[in-house]
């Protein structure tokens, strides 16, 4: 695939630590060289209970969880209630539309929605994490802690940012080169 | 409500017995058109046509639906005296007599030995051949054997018979000759009564079965709803007396169980109450002559050899007169003893002190009419015929046998040695529909149309209070290459020229139908054609006139000497009495090759598809028998095996086997099936009537190895008590 | 950052550990799958043949119109319940010893979820118009009936099962990252697919933990949910002894008995055959023994509890059905399904030493399991053999084909399981790192 | 991407209209029949030979002596006329390939439509313009109850199943 | 048609359709012959099991007679209960089927729509009465007996749950003739199979709407009562007690 501009490459930096190294030092220099929390990401394999970045969370899984609920009540009401209605038939004395049915069946579906869509989201979101181009290192899952920096299309801090990383103890630096429309 | 019926049934008589019934609308992906439209038949449309069932002697008039050529089901007719739009399983299951898969579908001759049952297919042409070369050859020697036919064939039958110097003997193993000879024995006539249960208010019947098959089952069983809840305010007690506790007796208010051959001591008993108490009022002459009859025996005695209390004997007696409209029956195994024209002789006389005679809810006679047919019925045979037909045989002196419908080597005991006819018979032939036990002996076999697919009609002048004169028509086309037996017949006797053709002139019994008909028609002074009253005959199902004047009877009851019953088998090596009984669908085994009536549960056992014993829960328990253990009853003629049915409702000193099974032919659904109680039966004859004593024989039974799961309907097998269902009220 | 090294350094060999039944495979997991393979197939014969000749092919017969295929149903629900429970309810409540149990537990969810759908198939009698039971449009302009508890149960069990398959799936990402970088060949890619991107990112950790957080809950309730509806199946209908108002719970902690036993089995198994040890301690097997003998004392209390109500009330059409257990056709299953469920559980897991035995726990499991099978059978045989109309009684045993069908299943489930072990990580790997790390911190 | 489309609408499209009770047969008869030649051209009317529709479930197919009452002054101009004589000739019934047929769980009269005040058109489309035998637009479910609901008529489940 | 204010108060629920058919069986009239069992067996096209699915317990019987034995020899007594579907008002069989197979018709029978059953058999087990019987194989009639068959009855594949329809094609083909004449049915016009046949008129068959119907009349006697009442289902079955003294 040619390549159009070097100008719209974009460089990704991992930095690949002992676990026993301390971060935050680090994550200072780098954010002295004008790069935003945000291009910063921790890789780890485990969650790491303290959060070094200072990143929102913005997840809105709850809601969207509630939102899926109601949308499953409203299947289950169609279920239960809204398919009988389309042909009534009288089964054992029992009404056309019967609250308890409607209860069980609403029940259902909304946590039916409820989780699907929670899942969906997660997945979502999961897989399309702003930061493209970060990109799992085996080492890592081996007992590493990794450090990712996205330096857009500046080939000089990228450079300037492996050496930082290098300096504050990382075991491996390696930089990334993204093509833009790949 | 059968006015109403009657504008929704398209009830239709066919005149002509060639009318192109159809070919038909198949569920298939062609449809066929016919070729000549029929105005009578719109496919998708039933037809009803009237006929009578042929399945047993009551003469039942039936309608049967047909659509497009196939009979659908069978009906009572609503207008027949008779069964008045009802009709017993029996009756409903001739459609599977129709259709029948292993109905004989051409004329056979065997091949191979006789009884091997190899036959090959031969031409109607060669069939009637060959028969009437065996009629001339034996002339003067050929017998016919056929279950009870009335009507226009049994006129033509008798004819031909009698002009061949053959012999008919007309045979049903339930023909109820001992009553008929009760009958004539009491009353001087053969005709049997109407027994007017519909009007009467207590009945006590001594184990007549007139619920299940007794003469004519569906006619008691209409008159047993009015007995019962027909009248407001009345409702009729109903006492049944027998050692086994029957599907009748099961019905009645009270069942009072006796010890077998007993029922006539027991009558002696309920005699001798009436006439100490004064409770009847009879002439001197019958005074007298009860009275020594009577005597004979003292309460106590009686009480001690019935196994029934002084206080129920005295209690019978009593309710019978204090009752208004008194009725007493017997029949069943009451009959089916030794002594058993004797008893019915004293439960008559029973009936005569009870002032039963002639009443309103007693014992009715008709004046005699004329009927289409002079000749009602021919007598029927009792089994002591039949042994003297089978010593014609051995002597040489009969050497064609004819059969038609009867099955001799499996209703007759084995011990009758009844198989001589057939090893002595030099030509055999018979007309029967189904390769039955017999049939299956034949050297030719020309098979008869099903009821269903002929022309013919039934008398009935017994047990009716009016004579029903019914006709039978054919409501679907013959299904395969058979012809009936008539026709067939008639054919020979054209063949064999005069005399007989001229005695029988006519070419079908359509033909002789119709002119006989011509006469009885044309005499009720009508302005109508013939041809118009005939299709109105046909569209009603028969003729039936009303308002017959009753019969004045005279009693001719000699003075009885009761005979205690005998059997056949010491008491200490054979310990119980056998009382085979016919099974409710199966009848004497002509059902075991319908589905249906297989399938049909027995309604006390509700056992299905097979034989069982059935034994006393005590005596089971003595002999260490358990249900559904197969066990061997061996008496001093034979043995069978089957599984056993634990009945509360029997005598500890008996047991009990339903009739009808143990075909070794019959089709596909009798064959190998079951047992034949008959094996166990040895030649114990009632002397007056000369009728088998089915229970005139003991037997032993013991548990053998295996178990069998007889099927049931009652899928437990527990015999629940009424206890244990809840909120039945009761019943 | 002041975790102690330990844990990092310990990842490779846990990574190693951990991952190498996806790695290495031996001559008798061949065998034994192929053996599995051949009762599967069998199985499919007899279904094959139940299908082209009639459902008469079972014992059944009116009045006993269910029999051991929907008890297998029940069952295999409750079977169901254990990877839910475990992980589910002790996630719930941080019990930190549930971390190597819950990967294996919530296999068996899944599979014995599939295992009971095929239940549901083998029942009908006419198994080929099963897209009645579908809500959807279609030309007959008729939809199926919600009023049924059958439809309740269809609902609930498609919501458990998909449900199930995403809260195993969850917490399978960052593991099947894990593997996509460590195996190579076709599977390379359906992990890497699978993994959908996963490459450890602060971000990634977050969201999955908050989904599984939320989900969690959700699933416990809808796992009650399930069972209860399970339950209703019977005590919606009128039939003497079942129409029970304890059904639904009763049946919920009967799952969760039967589904423990089941985890028991599956951990002692697991840990023999692929050298567990380290991982799956008998503390695992003790604690797993203290909730086995909760469950019995519950279940046994709600048993009692129901049949002490019967037995008080007298009712004839109730009794029918309790004397045919204590002392009548169904009394030998009876009282052997007592002692397996109740009393053997009772008198041995009271005994510390006991619970920390692990072949002594496995052999309870079975027995356990082997008890609420036939418990199963006795909810639902007895009850329908004893109508009310005492002219209809009758008996049940299960046909040849039955069992075909019954083994077949059996071991389809054991083959997937064994399947799964193939492709799955038995003990959820980045769990049991941080397990590690708390007992670390501790 | 269309293949994907065009595959699920099939799958959407089988699964709306499984069960239904369509036969899948061609036209093609014994003898080439044609409706627009008889309705249309000559106007007979449908029950003429269809002649029990209104007395009974089936409205029958015209028998081969019918087909005489007209065939027999006419002379054979095509080979199917030839055709149906030789067939009268020989006395044999045209084995007509069915079109319409209704499953046996279905119970449905012809008498009781018509009593009802509908045509044959109403159900069977413009037979007398149609070269081929007809056919009702669909015998799917969906269909009847339609035309019930618009008509009023009973929408019970056992007015028409049996 | 007059109709009694109070019946159609009492049968609001069924006011919708003209029609509520009922059937009284009278014990004190049945005999148990059994004739009703054929009859409903030709009418009905009801498969015939043969001697191996009867052991099984599989042969059906839309109506069967039940017996049941009381007290021992020589005290001895046998009682018959004739027992088919109860076409209960609030039928316990009709909501638990899952695909609408078994609903309640306006007209107050309990319908079972053969070709909708997928055979869950749930029904079946929530039959009180036991009514409802299953086809656990396909039907086979050797030729020509399917020559029988009634073409207006279905015929029921295996995997099917069927019983008594009250002969639903009869009611259908009388509402017709009915409707045509433009009346209402009148009493005993519509007669299902086995009340057709029986000998002893034990079974009544009509229209609980017409007060002046024989089913209306004999419903109110004092020999009444309904099967396992308190269970609640309504049946449109009622029996009269047997009298005995």
């Amino acid at each position: 695939m040619p390549k159009n501009t070097e100008t719209t490459d974009r460089h990704v930096v991992l930095g690949l630590f002992n676990p026993a190294t301390f971060l935050p030092p680090v994550l200072e220099h780098i954010r002295s060289q004008g790069i935003p929390d945000l291009l910063m990401e921790i890789l780890s394999p485990l969650p790491l209970e303290t959060s070094l970045l200072n990143k929102p969370v913005r997840i809105p899984l709850h809601r969207l969880t509630i939102i899926g609920g109601i949308v499953g009540i409203g299947v289950g009401i169609f279920f239960a209630a809204g398919t009988a209605l389309l042909f009534p038939l009288v089964t054992g004395g029992k009404p056309i539309v019967s609250i308890p049915v409607v209860g069980i069946i609403s029940y259902e579906t909304m946590m039916l929605m409820a989780i699907v869509v929670t899942f969906l989201a997660t997945a979502i979101k999961i897989a399309f994490v702003q930061q493209s181009g970060l990109r799992n290192d085996p080492r890592i899952d081996e007992g590493s802690v990794g450090l990712s920096i996205q330096v857009g299309n500046d080939t000089a801090k990228a450079h300037t940012i492996s050496q930082l990383l290098q300096e504050a103890g990382a075991f491996e630096v390696e930089i990334r080169t993204i093509a833009s429309d790949s | 409500m059968n006015l109403y019926r009657r504008t929704l049934l398209k009830i239709l008589g066919l005149t002509a017995a060639g009318s192109s019934l159809p070919g038909c609308e198949r569920e298939v992906h062609n449809l066929v058109p016919y070729l000549l439209p029929d105005d009578n038949i719109v496919p998708g449309v039933a037809n009803w046509y009237t006929s009578t069932c042929q399945e047993c002697e009551a003469g039942c008039g039936t309608i049967v639906r047909v659509m497009e050529g196939r009979a659908k089901k069978i009906e009572g007719n609503p207008k027949h005296p008779v069964n008045e739009g009802k009709l017993c399983a029996r009756g409903q299951a001739a459609l599977q007599g129709l259709y029948n898969p292993d109905r004989l579908q051409g004329p056979l001759r065997r091949e191979g030995k006789r009884g091997q049952g190899q036959f090959r297919p031969i031409t109607w042409e060669e069939g009637l051949a060959e028969w009437v070369e065996q009629l001339r050859t034996h002339a003067g020697k050929s017998a016919m054997i056929t279950r009870p036919v009335s009507g226009t064939l049994a006129s033509l039958l008798t004819t031909l018979m009698d002009s061949l110097s053959g012999r008919l003997v007309m045979y049903e193993s339930t023909g109820e000759q001992t009553l008929r000879t009760a009958n004539h024995l009491s009353f001087g006539t053969h005709d049997l009564p109407y027994y007017d249960l519909a009007n009467a208010d207590y009945l006590l019947s001594f184990g007549a079965p007139f619920l299940e098959h007794w003469l004519s089952p569906v006619s008691f069983g209409v008159a047993y709803g009015k007995f019962r809840q027909g009248r407001p305010l009345v409702r009729g007690r109903f006492i049944q007396v027998e050692p086994r506790l029957s599907l009748t007796a099961s019905n009645a208010d009270q069942w009072i169980p006796l010890r077998p051959g007993t029922e006539g001591l027991l009558a002696i008993g309920i005699g001798q109450v009436l006439l100490r108490d004064g409770l009847t009022e009879l002439s001197s002459f019958h005074r007298t002559s009860f009275h020594q009859t009577f005597s004979a025996f003292s309460l106590e005695d009686i009480s001690t050899k019935t196994e029934v209390s002084e206080e129920m004997i005295t209690q019978l007696a009593h309710e019978l007169t204090s009752a208004n409209a008194p009725l007493i029956l017997g029949g069943g195994p009451a009959a089916a003893q030794t002594n058993g024209t004797t008893t019915l002789i004293l439960i008559n006389a029973l009936n005569v002190m009870i002032g039963a005679i002639g009443r309103r809810g007693g014992l009715q006679w008709m004046e005699p009419q004329i009927s289409p047919v002079d000749l009602a019925r021919p007598g029927l045979a009792s089994e002591l015929t039949l042994m003297d037909l089978a010593g014609e045989f051995e002597q040489g002196s009969r050497t064609l046998l004819h059969l038609y419908r009867a099955d001799p080597l499996f209703t007759l005991p084995p011990s009758l040695k009844f198989e001589r006819v057939f090893d002595h018979a030099q030509f055999i032939v018979s007309f029967s529909s189904f390769l039955d036990d017999s049939t299956s002996m034949a050297d030719l076999i020309l098979p008869d149309h099903d009821p269903l697919e002929s022309w013919g009609d039934v008398v009935q002048q017994d047990t009716i209070p009016v004579p029903a004169w019914s006709v039978s028509q054919p409501v679907v086309r013959a299904l395969y290459d058979t012809r009936p037996i008539g026709d067939v017949w008639l054919d020979a006797a054209h063949r064999l020229g005069e005399p007989l053709r001229e005695r029988v002139p006519w070419n079908t019994l359509h033909d002789m139908l119709k002119s006989r008909w011509q006469t009885v028609l044309t005499k009720h002074d009508s302005p109508q054609s013939f041809e118009t009253r005939w299709r109105e005959t046909l569209q009603e199902g028969g003729l039936w006139p009303s308002n017959i004047p009753m019969r004045q009877t005279n009693t001719v009851i000699p003075s009885i000497t009761y005979k205690p019953p005998e059997f056949l088998g010491n008491s200490s090596e054979y310990p119980l009495y056998c009382y085979p009984y016919p099974s409710l669908g199966l009848h004497d085994g002509r059902g075991a090759n319908r589905p249906w009536l297989q399938e049909l549960p027995d309604p006390l056992t509700t056992g299905m598809w097979g034989s069982w014993i059935e034994l006393n829960p005590t005596t089971a328990k003595a002999l260490g028998i358990h249900p559904g253990d197969r066990v061997r009853v061996t008496s001093g003629y034979g043995s069978i095996e089957a599984s056993v049915m634990v009945f509360p409702g029997l005598h500890p000193d008996m047991i009990a086997i339903p009739m009808g099974q143990g075909h070794r032919a019959y089709g596909r659904y009798a064959k190998g099936r079951g047992v034949n109680p008959m094996v166990l039966l040895g030649p114990s004859f009632d002397g007056q009537s000369g009728s088998l004593a089915t229970g005139g024989t003991r037997v032993r039974v013991e548990r053998i190895k295996g178990g069998s799961r007889l099927p049931m309907l009652e899928e437990s097998g527990k015999n629940p008590v009424i206890g244990r269902i809840q909120e039945t009220g009761g019943l | 950052m002041t975790d102690r090294p330990t844990v990092w350094e310990e990842m490779p060999k846990i990574n190693r550990d951990l991952l190498s039944p996806l790695q290495t495979t031996t001559w008798t997991y061949y065998l034994w799958v192929g053996v599995l393979s051949c009762f599967v197939a069998a199985g499919a014969g007899a279904w094959t043949y139940q299908i082209q000749t009639g459902i008469g092919q079972t014992d059944l017969h009116h009045p006993i119109f269910w029999g051991s295929y929907i008890a297998s149903f029940v069952f295999w629900i409750g079977v169901s319940h254990s990877g839910t429970f475990i992980s589910g309810v002790l996630r719930l409540t941080n019990a930190e010893w549930r971390r190597p149990v819950t990967r294996m537990a919530e296999l068996m969810t899944v599979v014995a979820l599939l295992v009971t759908t095929l239940f549901v198939f083998y029942h009908l009698g006419r198994v080929w118009r099963f897209y009645y039971l579908i809500p959807y449009p279609n030309q007959r302009e008729l939809w199926p009936n919600f009023r049924s508890p059958l439809m309740w149960d269809a609902t609930a069990i498609f919501t458990y099962a998909t449900a199930s398959t995403i809260y195993i799936y969850l917490p399978l990402i960052p593991d099947f990252a894990l593997a996509r970088d460590r195996i190579q060949g076709w599977r390379k890619t359906v992990y890497g697919w699978l993994a959908i991107g996963w490459h450890g990112s602060q971000a990634q950790w977050r969201t999955l933990e908050m989904a599984i957080r939320i989900i969690t809950p959700l699933i416990v309730m809808v796992m009650i949910s399930v069972h209860s509806i399970v339950g209703f199946d019977f005590s919606m209908a009128l039939v003497p002894a079942w129409h029970s108002t304890i059904f639904a719970p009763y049946f919920v902690v009967g799952a969760v008995h039967s589904g423990l036993g089941m985890v028991v089995i599956g951990l002692y198994t697991l840990r023999r055959v692929y050298r567990l040890h380290e991982y799956v301690r008998t503390e695992h097997f003790e604690k797993l023994g203290k909730l086995l003998l909760v469950t019995t004392l519950l279940l046994a209390y709600m048993y009692f509890a129901e049949q002490l109500t019967v037995w008080y009330g007298q009712v004839p059409d109730h009794m029918a059905v309790q004397n045919s257990l204590l002392y009548g056709a169904y009394a030998v299953p009876f009282w052997f399904m007592v002692s397996c469920i109740y009393i053997i559980p009772l008198v041995t897991l009271v005994w510390p030493r006991f619970r920390q035995w692990p072949v002594g726990l496995m052999m309870i499991g079975l027995i356990i399991n082997l008890g609420m099978y036939i418990e199963r059978m006795l909810i639902i045989v007895p009850p329908l053999a004893r109508p009310r109309l005492s002219f209809q009684w009758d008996e049940y045993f299960p046909s040849l084909i039955e069992f075909a069908i019954l083994v077949g299943t059996l071991a389809l489930a054991l083959l997937l399981y064994s399947l799964a072990v193939k492709f799955v990580p038995v003990i959820s790997i980045w769990e049991e790192k941080l397990g590690k790390k708390h007992a670390q911190e501790h | 991407m269309a293949l994907l489309a065009g595959s699920m609408a099939m799958g959407v499209g089988a699964l709306y209209s499984i069960g239904s009770a369509d036969l899948p047969v061609q036209d093609q008869q014994p003898v080439r029949f044609s409706h627009r030649q008889h309705a249309g051209t000559l106007n007979i009317h449908c029950q003429f030979c269809h002649r029990y529709a209104t007395q009974s479930p089936v409205a029958g197919v015209p028998s081969m002596a019918l087909c005489q009452t007209c065939h027999e002054s006419l002379s054979e101009t095509t080979p199917d006329m030839k055709m149906l004589r030789i067939y009268w000739k020989e006395k044999r019934p045209i084995p007509w390939v069915r079109l319409q047929r209704l499953p046996d769980h279905v119970y449905f009269t012809h008498e009781m439509h018509l009593f009802a005040g509908l045509s044959c058109t109403s159900c069977h489309g413009n037979v007398s313009g149609m070269s081929s035998t007809p056919r009702a637009p669909t015998y799917e479910m969906g269909w009847c109850l339609t035309c019930h609901e618009q008509r009023g008529a009973s929408h019970d489940c056992w007015t028409c199943h049996k | 048609m007059s109709q009694d204010p109070q019946a159609t108060e009492e049968y609001s629920k069924t006011a919708a359709s003209p029609y509520k058919w009922e059937m009284v069986v009278d014990l004190d009239r049945c005999s148990g012959c059994e004739a009703c069992v054929v009859a409903c067996h030709a009418e009905n096209n009801i498969r015939i099991s043969g001697e191996e699915e009867a052991a099984e317990g599989r042969a059906i019987n839309w109506i069967r007679i039940e017996r049941y034995w009381e007290g021992d020899y020589p005290n001895v007594k046998a009682k018959f209960l004739p027992v088919m579907c109860q076409h209960c008002d609030d039928a316990p069989c009709e909501p638990v089927c899952p695909v609408y197979a078994s609903y309640h018709t306006p007209e107050g029978l309990n319908a079972q729509v053969y070709n909708r059953c997928i055979g869950v058999r749930y029904c079946g087990n929530n039959c009180p009465y036991v009514a409802r019987q299953f086809n656990w194989f396909d039907p086979h009639w050797d030729e020509p007996l399917a020559e029988q068959l009634n073409p207006d009855v279905s015929v029921r594949s295996g995997g099917v749950m069927e019983k008594c329809t009250f002969c639903v094609q009869r009611i259908r083909s009388g509402k017709e003739a009915a409707h045509k004449e433009g009346r209402r049915v009148r009493d005993g016009e519509i007669t299902p199979a086995c009340v057709q046949s029986c000998p002893t008129s034990a079974l009544i068959f009509g229209d609980r709407n017409d007060p002046d119907s024989r089913v209306s009349h004999l419903k109110k006697s004092r020999r009444g009562f309904h099967l396992m009442e308190s269970l609640g289902t309504h049946p449109a079955v009622t029996y009269l007690r047997r009298l005995s003294e």
